[in-house]
């Protein structure tokens, strides 16, 4: 066993330190070490991007991604997603459009989106559908996952949004 | 899904990288955006003892044109390639190739130096830097060299890299305006390789076909270059006749393996359709 | 009682059924906080993976595991002689076989499980793993279902080879299961020697896999001091699975508590009891200490339920008007190395006896024959009710087949062979008694939506185009599934009768949870179950909870799969409920200081009848029934059902998808597919939508692309996401719905189930279209999938493609 | 996953002296690509190795080789060797029946080879058995040929030249161990394709 090193990263907003060997994917790290078990683990070859986590402004696999190259990184996982006790708009979206079934590759499905928003606050379908097309999904189809997003780039543009959901408080159950 | 252990280092500079890699020689594998070398990795089907991170190197980085090239650093990203606007103004062949690489995260991660020093024929950046007669930086120990694209892929998973040596940046001729280009890529899905895929450059002078490359993705050992297929070409107008001759020495070059997307003769006649597209929408646009 | 618009508002209040409630389940899956068996982590938790077999046939000759009971942080591997004392070595299936839980003496299939490494994680796991050394004697293997019979052919499975006869009848080779017929052989061969037209066609439906995003995977831990057996498993019948590990342990089923957590997605893949489960119950008893399983995709996809394989031969008597007389079928089913089938026990081909479709068959015969072949167990219901998917795409088929060489319209074939409305009940020749239905106006709206003979007249005309690059096909399915299994007099599994189960509490402050045997994997059971209670108690769908999946808090039930969730354990709901609110009625009465014959129930309350000011809400009798009933009533306000359904539940549905081929490359692409279903009573039509999109997108799947190639040694080909098809949000259509409503007759409620009718129905529509693109050129028939490879070798043969 | 392959070699040597090497078991394992023996146990039972690196990836079989037959009238060899990669989670086996005929000054050498793959290898790699085997046959060949006294002033026929892209003509060697080097050279390059498939297969993504 290579000795084991120490990596420090930001994780949703906290500065987070573990001690893991060179080989540890950042996928294990998150969910076993700093037990955020939002993003999951699919298909491990980087097909079906579950664990799919913001890393220093980008989309990635976490399950590709070496803990030792998260270095001085900042990571966003679905965990931190809602802020102040606040849904993000795409949270808000997913529960509206029925946007999840299964709810298994939701988180990923989730901060693929919420980069992809950044990018391009307006996307049509096409778009979504092609810069989503790194997140498999066996329950819903995508059909109501592109609304899902469609109705978030409405709200984050500050255009009205019907939202009929009961729960859309962070942490309600 | 684990790789075996081993040693990790993140040199800052190149020249670090470069003294890193001859110190630990055979031992030691190049990380670059890890979506080949990882997921092998994780299959122990590679058990290097050291890995190298060129991550941290920012030099390798950065897309930028000077004396009438266009200059790529190696850790340059697909996505990066795909939002330049340098590439899709005066490039845009390899924004139309990147596009069709892979899926959005892996092109997050996945560098352009990569894709061509990993020597694999399913890679769509070799036939791209054929068909726009780019040149590869390798830097190493004994300093640095420049060599053609044409040429440099040798067989599957060999390339001119020498051990100890890193490619450090692309250089590609700015292509002249007016230029006609496509890559035409047929694939099963999402994230895979293509079945095979073309990709064209060429020029029009008073109606007749000029500077066309023509490079095939997938096809053979290696990426191709379709050279009977351009002489074919050269200096005539793209008609019915022309063009299937074009197809027809286009594919005469393939030798393909059978996989499950198809036995050879489906790969070689894809070839020949993927050659055809990308000749008629080159030569579209290099009309208009 | 009351003006309109406040009953309306106490309908909104309810959000019973009909409306398009929005999920409960949804606030903890988008904040990463939903509950998978691979979340859950407990004190002193190690990992367990397996050691499997390179070979598809061989002999296990020696197995060494002292470098990897070497290995630091290594706590035990368990192999077959571990498991003999124990009598664990084999375990019984769901139909009627054993399987090898670890390999003795010999393995029968690529990957099979060989030994069990237990450590203190997942990496000192795969590092060990890699140190037990296995010796095998490799043996030759029987891939090909259709050559496993041959005299000659190697023997599979030695420790039955001299039973003559298995769970399902007499077995005429060692390597045969079982031979199951339905039907009137006899009058059915004399309608075919003396009709006017046959056709015949043979079919491969290939071996494919449900490959939910979620792989299988458990976690074990044993009590020693208390003497209990906690199992969180990736299970879609936790119940059936207490009853296994009962059987198996003889622990009793009291301190047996299995916890089907969230699931991520099932779709048959996870009904049955896998090796991995049992050794990793067997490690948590023999150390003391909770392990964890989980498989990795490639294990998943080669050696937990395949489903399909079905070899079917259809033949179709008629006359010259295309009124067919009679259907005849032959199926050789390959079940791998095991016959690990999930089925009703009478019925080891399911429900393939649904085989007569929606259409009025006089006589029809079926014979399937079962055998063993050197692949990985299954046999799955891969989101369909057990082997309807086959059943529906031969008789889909078949009835292309017989318009084509008729020449007639292919949805006119259809309107002319429709069991009629006014024949429900209808008994088929194969003795399923349908409940209701009502094809042909589906089949005429769907036609109407998408102006089918608009779509007739463009094919005509690329047909005329000798330069057409693109091939138009239209396919024209109608559907009827068989779901809710089931009767017990007719389906039980290891001799449980298939019924399902209900409990309801209601709180004194009129809040209630209730209770299922069963258990979501995504439909929304806890959004859609409240919705049957508040219609039918009265009681606000918002104040009530739902759970399921824990087998010590929940009655016993079957579990979800076969889409029995709606007819079964929705019955049961509605019953419950009904119970519920007849002792409220006795309490309301009691209240109002009326008879319970003088109140009457209105949403969520009791009036009293002729004076609408004096009434009891629901939420008034809860806190009555804790103190004040009338005398001779017990307190409290609680109910439970147990429900057997007199009948299977036959939805059905009637599919149009517009094709388009390209002839020089194979590629193809879906420019249209409509999708009418009718499921009966529509409880959430979000949720219906929901199910549809997803049912007719793992369709869409099946047909264009899964496949689980071997080759002659038995290797799997492929068994990555890399190669296994499924599709991204680029590759997947758009889908259009569309609904009508014939209600169950003998359903509560008259629901009848939807999740799975997209699937069962879309892939023989995908098929249709398929060969319709080539229908003008001869073709009858192209087997699955429809890959561009594929795709492109027809229309090589056919002489499309460039010269 | 099983191919046969039949092939005749022309040889650069006396018929005599082709068959005097051929009853040299050491030596003519050592001809197999890669292959090297690590242990006689008998005449006619050996253990060996195959190792193949190519790129970033390695592996590794180890197993066991068995003389079936040698029969001197024939002139004709038949073994088999059959090997487990390190991980136990591939297999690979390979029959060889080699025969050699005179034909006027010089012979030939037929080849019979039927190489199966299991496992891991064969469900990722194994479309490319069928040219793999081919270059084993003909790589054996060129070994075998290269380890003969050649006539004088004539080069050998066998198809070393043809053997992989990266791969040296084998120096001619009397000695086995001294020949491993070469022949693990040519397994390397045949391997190649082998695994190079793996990794295609396996691995969607590009981009190291």
């Amino acid at each position: 066993m290579s000795k084991k090193i120490m990596v420090s990263f930001n994780l949703n907003g906290k500065e987070t330190d573990v001690i893991v060997e060179p080989r540890e994917l950042l996928i294990h790290t998150l969910r076993e070490k700093c037990l955020h078990t939002g993003p999951h683990i699919g298909c491990e070859t980087s097909h079906c991007g579950a664990c799919t986590v913001d890393f220093n402004g980008m989309s990635v696999k976490s399950c590709t991604v070496l803990t030792v190259q998260a270095e001085g990184a900042e990571v966003l996982s679905v965990e931190g997603l809602a802020q102040g006790g606040e849904l993000h708009a795409l949270q808000e979206g997913f529960m509206q459009e029925h946007g999840l079934q299964c709810g298994f590759c939701t988180p990923g499905m989730l901060m693929r989106a919420y980069r992809l928003l950044q990018e391009n606050p307006d996307p049509s379908e096409e778009e979504i559908r092609y810069w989503m097309a790194g997140n498999l999904c066996r329950c819903t189809g995508y059909q109501n996952i592109v609304k899902a997003v469609q109705y978030a780039a409405r709200k984050l543009r500050g255009e009205a949004v019907e939202t009929s959901h009961p729960l859309m408080t962070a942490d309600t159950h | 899904m684990i790789p075996r252990p081993f040693e990790y280092h993140a040199p800052r500079s190149l020249p670090e990288a470069i003294a890193l890699l001859s110190e630990y020689g055979d031992e030691a594998k190049l990380l670059a955006g890890g979506h080949s070398l990882l997921p092998m990795m994780k299959l122990r089907f590679a058990e290097p003892a050291h890995l190298i991170d060129l991550g941290k190197l920012s030099e390798l980085k950065g897309i930028r044109e000077s004396g009438g090239e266009i200059r790529i650093g190696a850790m340059t990203t697909e996505n990066e390639l795909i939002w330049s606007e340098l590439l899709q103004t005066k490039c845009p062949l390899i924004v139309e190739g990147a596009r069709q690489i892979s899926d959005p995260q892996v092109r997050y991660r996945g560098t352009l130096g990569g894709d061509l020093s990993h020597g694999d024929p399913g890679n769509d950046h070799p036939a791209l830097m054929m068909a726009l007669g780019a040149s590869f930086v390798l830097a190493g120990g004994q300093g640095e060299r420049v060599v053609p694209a044409d040429g440099f892929f040798l067989g599957t998973y060999t390339t001119q890299l020498e051990p100890g040596e890193i490619m450090t940046e692309i250089r590609i001729p700015t292509p002249a305006p007016g230029t006609g280009y496509c890559y035409a890529k047929l694939k099963r899905k999402t994230g895979d390789f293509a079945t095979a895929a073309a990709a064209v450059t060429l020029r029009i002078s008073a109606g007749a076909v000029s500077d066309v490359r023509i490079a095939l993705t997938n096809v053979a050992e290696t990426a191709l270059r379709a050279s009977d297929a351009e002489h074919a070409l050269q200096g005539k107008p793209l008609d019915d006749a022309t063009l299937a001759e074009a197809v027809r020495l286009a594919m005469a070059a393939c030798a393909p393996v059978a996989d499950l997307r198809g036995d050879a003769e489906y790969k070689t006649a894809m070839a020949g359709e993927m050659t055809r597209r990308a000749l008629t929408s080159a030569y579209m646009r290099a009309l208009h | 009682m009351g003006n309109l618009d406040t009953n309306l508002d106490r309908l909104a209040a309810l959000e019973g059924m009909g409306c398009s409630r929005k999920r409960r389940e949804d606030p903890r899956f988008i904040q990463g906080k939903g509950t998978y068996v691979d979340d859950v982590k407990m004190p002193g938790m190690l990992f367990g993976v397996m050691v499997r077999s390179p070979y598809a046939h061989a002999r296990v000759k020696k197995i060494d595991k002292s470098r990897a009971l070497a290995h630091p942080g290594v706590h035990a591997v368990l192999t077959a002689d571990d498991l003999k004392p124990l009598k664990l070595h084999w375990m019984p299936t769901l139909a009627g076989d054993v399987q090898a839980v670890l390999a003795d003496e010999k393995v029968c299939f690529q990957n099979q499980e060989v030994a069990f490494v237990v450590a203190d994680d997942r990496y000192v796991a795969a590092d060990a793993a890699e140190l037990v050394e296995v010796e095998y004697e490799e043996l030759p293997a029987v891939v090909d279902p259709l050559t496993a019979l041959a005299a000659d052919a190697p023997v599979i499975r030695e420790d039955i080879q001299d039973k003559q006869a298995g769970a399902h009848g007499a077995r005429k080779h060692p390597n045969h299961i079982f031979t199951w017929q339905v039907g009137d052989k006899d009058k059915t061969d004399r309608v075919f020697d003396n009709a006017e037209v046959t056709v015949t066609q043979d079919m491969l439906y290939p071996r494919v896999h449900p490959c939910p995003l979620e792989t299988c995977g458990c976690v074990a831990s044993f009590d020693k001091a208390r003497g209990d057996l906690t199992v969180y498993i990736t299970s879609q019948a936790p119940h059936v699975v207490r009853t296994v590990v009962g059987l198996l342990s003889a622990i009793p089923e009291s301190k047996i508590r299995i916890i089907s957590p969230d699931i991520g997605g099932g779709f048959g893949n996870k009904v049955g009891v896998y090796p991995g489960y049992v050794t990793s119950i067997v490690a948590s008893i023999v150390l003391g200490r909770p392990v964890k399983w989980i498989e990795s995709r490639a294990e998943n996809l080669s050696s937990t339920a395949f489903a399909r394989d079905y070899h079917m031969s259809g033949e179709l008597a008629a006359d010259r008007d295309g009124r067919i007389k009679a259907l005849r079928v032959h199926v050789t089913a390959d079940h791998g190395a095991f016959d690990a089938c999930a089925d009703p026990t009478k019925w080891p081909a399911g429900m393939f006896h649904v085989c007569t479709g929606s259409y009025a068959i006089p006589n029809a015969f079926v014979s399937v024959d079962g055998v063993y072949t050197n692949k990985f167990p299954g046999g799955v219901a891969y989101r369909c009710s057990f082997r309807v998917t086959e059943a529906v795409y031969l008789i889909e088929r078949m009835v292309d087949v017989l318009a084509q060489k008729l020449g007639i319209d292919k949805a006119e074939i259809r309107l002319r062979n429709f069991i009629r409305k006014e024949q429900f009940p209808y008994t088929t020749p194969l003795g399923l008694e349908y409940d209701s239905g009502d094809y042909e106006p589906a089949l005429k709206k769907v036609l109407a939506a998408v102006d089918y003979p608009g779509l007739r007249a463009e094919q005509a005309a690329r047909r005329a185009d000798p330069n057409a690059e693109w091939l138009l096909g239209i396919g024209v399915v109608n559907f009827t599934e068989i779901v809710g299994a089931g009767p017990s007099k007719m389906c039980d599994i290891l001799g449980v009768g298939m019924f399902d189960s209900c409990e309801i509490r209601v709180h004194p402050d009129g809040s209630a949870i209730a209770r299922m045997g069963t258990i979501t994997q995504g439909q929304g059971h806890q959004t859609t179950y409240a919705q049957i209670i508040a219609s039918e108690a009265g009681i606000p769908a918002s104040v009530i909870t739902v759970e399921e999946g824990d087998t010590s808090t929940a009655p016993y039930g079957l579990g979800t799969y076969g889409s029995r969730s709606t007819p079964v354990a929705g019955a049961a709901i509605a019953r419950a409920s009904r119970k519920i609110r007849e002792k409220a009625r006795q309490i309301a009465a009691h209240l109002l200081e009326a008879s319970p014959g003088d109140v009457e129930f209105d949403l969520d309350r009791f009036v009293l009848k002729g004076s609408p000011g004096q009434f009891k809400t629901i939420k008034e009798v809860a806190w009555a029934a804790y103190n004040n009933v009338p005398d001779g009533l017990e307190m409290g306000l609680e109910a439970v059902d147990y429900y057997d359904p007199p009948n299977f539940t036959f939805p059905f549905g009637a599919y149009v998808c517009v094709l388009e081929v390209n002839r020089y490359t194979g590629e193809t692409r879906v420019r249209r597919f409509y999708a009418l279903d009718d499921c009966g009573t529509r409880i959430n039509p979000m949720i219906i939508e929901g199910q549809i999109h997803g049912g007719l997108t793992e369709g869409f799947a099946v047909a264009m692309g899964q496949e689980l190639p071997y080759d002659e040694a038995g290797n799997l080909l492929g068994a990555t996401l890399m190669d296994y098809f499924v599709p991204t949000s680029v590759e997947t259509p758009h889908w259009e719905t569309d609904f009508t409503v014939t209600p169950s007759p003998h359903h509560p409620i008259g629901a009848k189930g939807v999740a799975e009718s997209p699937h069962v129905g879309s892939i023989p529509c995908f098929t249709a279209a398929m060969v319709d693109a080539f229908a003008h050129l001869g073709v009858t028939h192209m087997n699955m999938p429809h890959n561009a490879y594929r795709v492109w070798q027809q229309c090589r043969a056919l002489g499309l493609t460039r010269q | 996953m099983k191919v046969v392959l039949e092939k005749v070699f022309p040889l650069a040597a006396t018929a005599d002296s082709a068959w005097q090497l051929m009853q040299d078991i050491e030596a003519v394992a050592g001809c197999m690509p890669g292959a090297k023996i690590t242990e006689r146990i008998d005449d006619t039972h050996y253990k060996g190795t195959i190792t193949v690196r190519l790129g970033p990836a390695t592996m590794s079989f180890k197993g066991d080789i068995e003389v079936l037959d040698l029969d001197p009238a024939a002139r004709s060899l038949h073994l088999t060797g059959k090997g487990a990669d390190a991980t136990g989670t591939s297999a690979a086996s390979m029959d060889l029946v080699a025969a050699v005929q005179a034909s006027g000054e010089t012979c030939e050498l037929t080849g019979r080879s039927e190489v199966t793959m299991s496992g891991k290898a064969a469900s990722l790699g194994g479309r490319l058995m069928g040219p793999v085997s081919e270059q084993m046959l003909k790589q054996f060949v060129a070994n075998f040929a290269a380890r003969l006294p050649a006539l004088p002033a004539q080069q050998s026929a066998s198809p070393a030249g043809t053997a992989a892209a990266n791969s040296q003509p084998p120096q001619p060697s009397v000695t086995p161990e001294a020949a491993a080097q070469p022949s693990e050279l040519n397994g390397l390059a045949l391997a190649w394709a082998v695994i190079r498939e793996w990794l295609r297969g396996l691995f969607s993504r590009k981009t190291a």
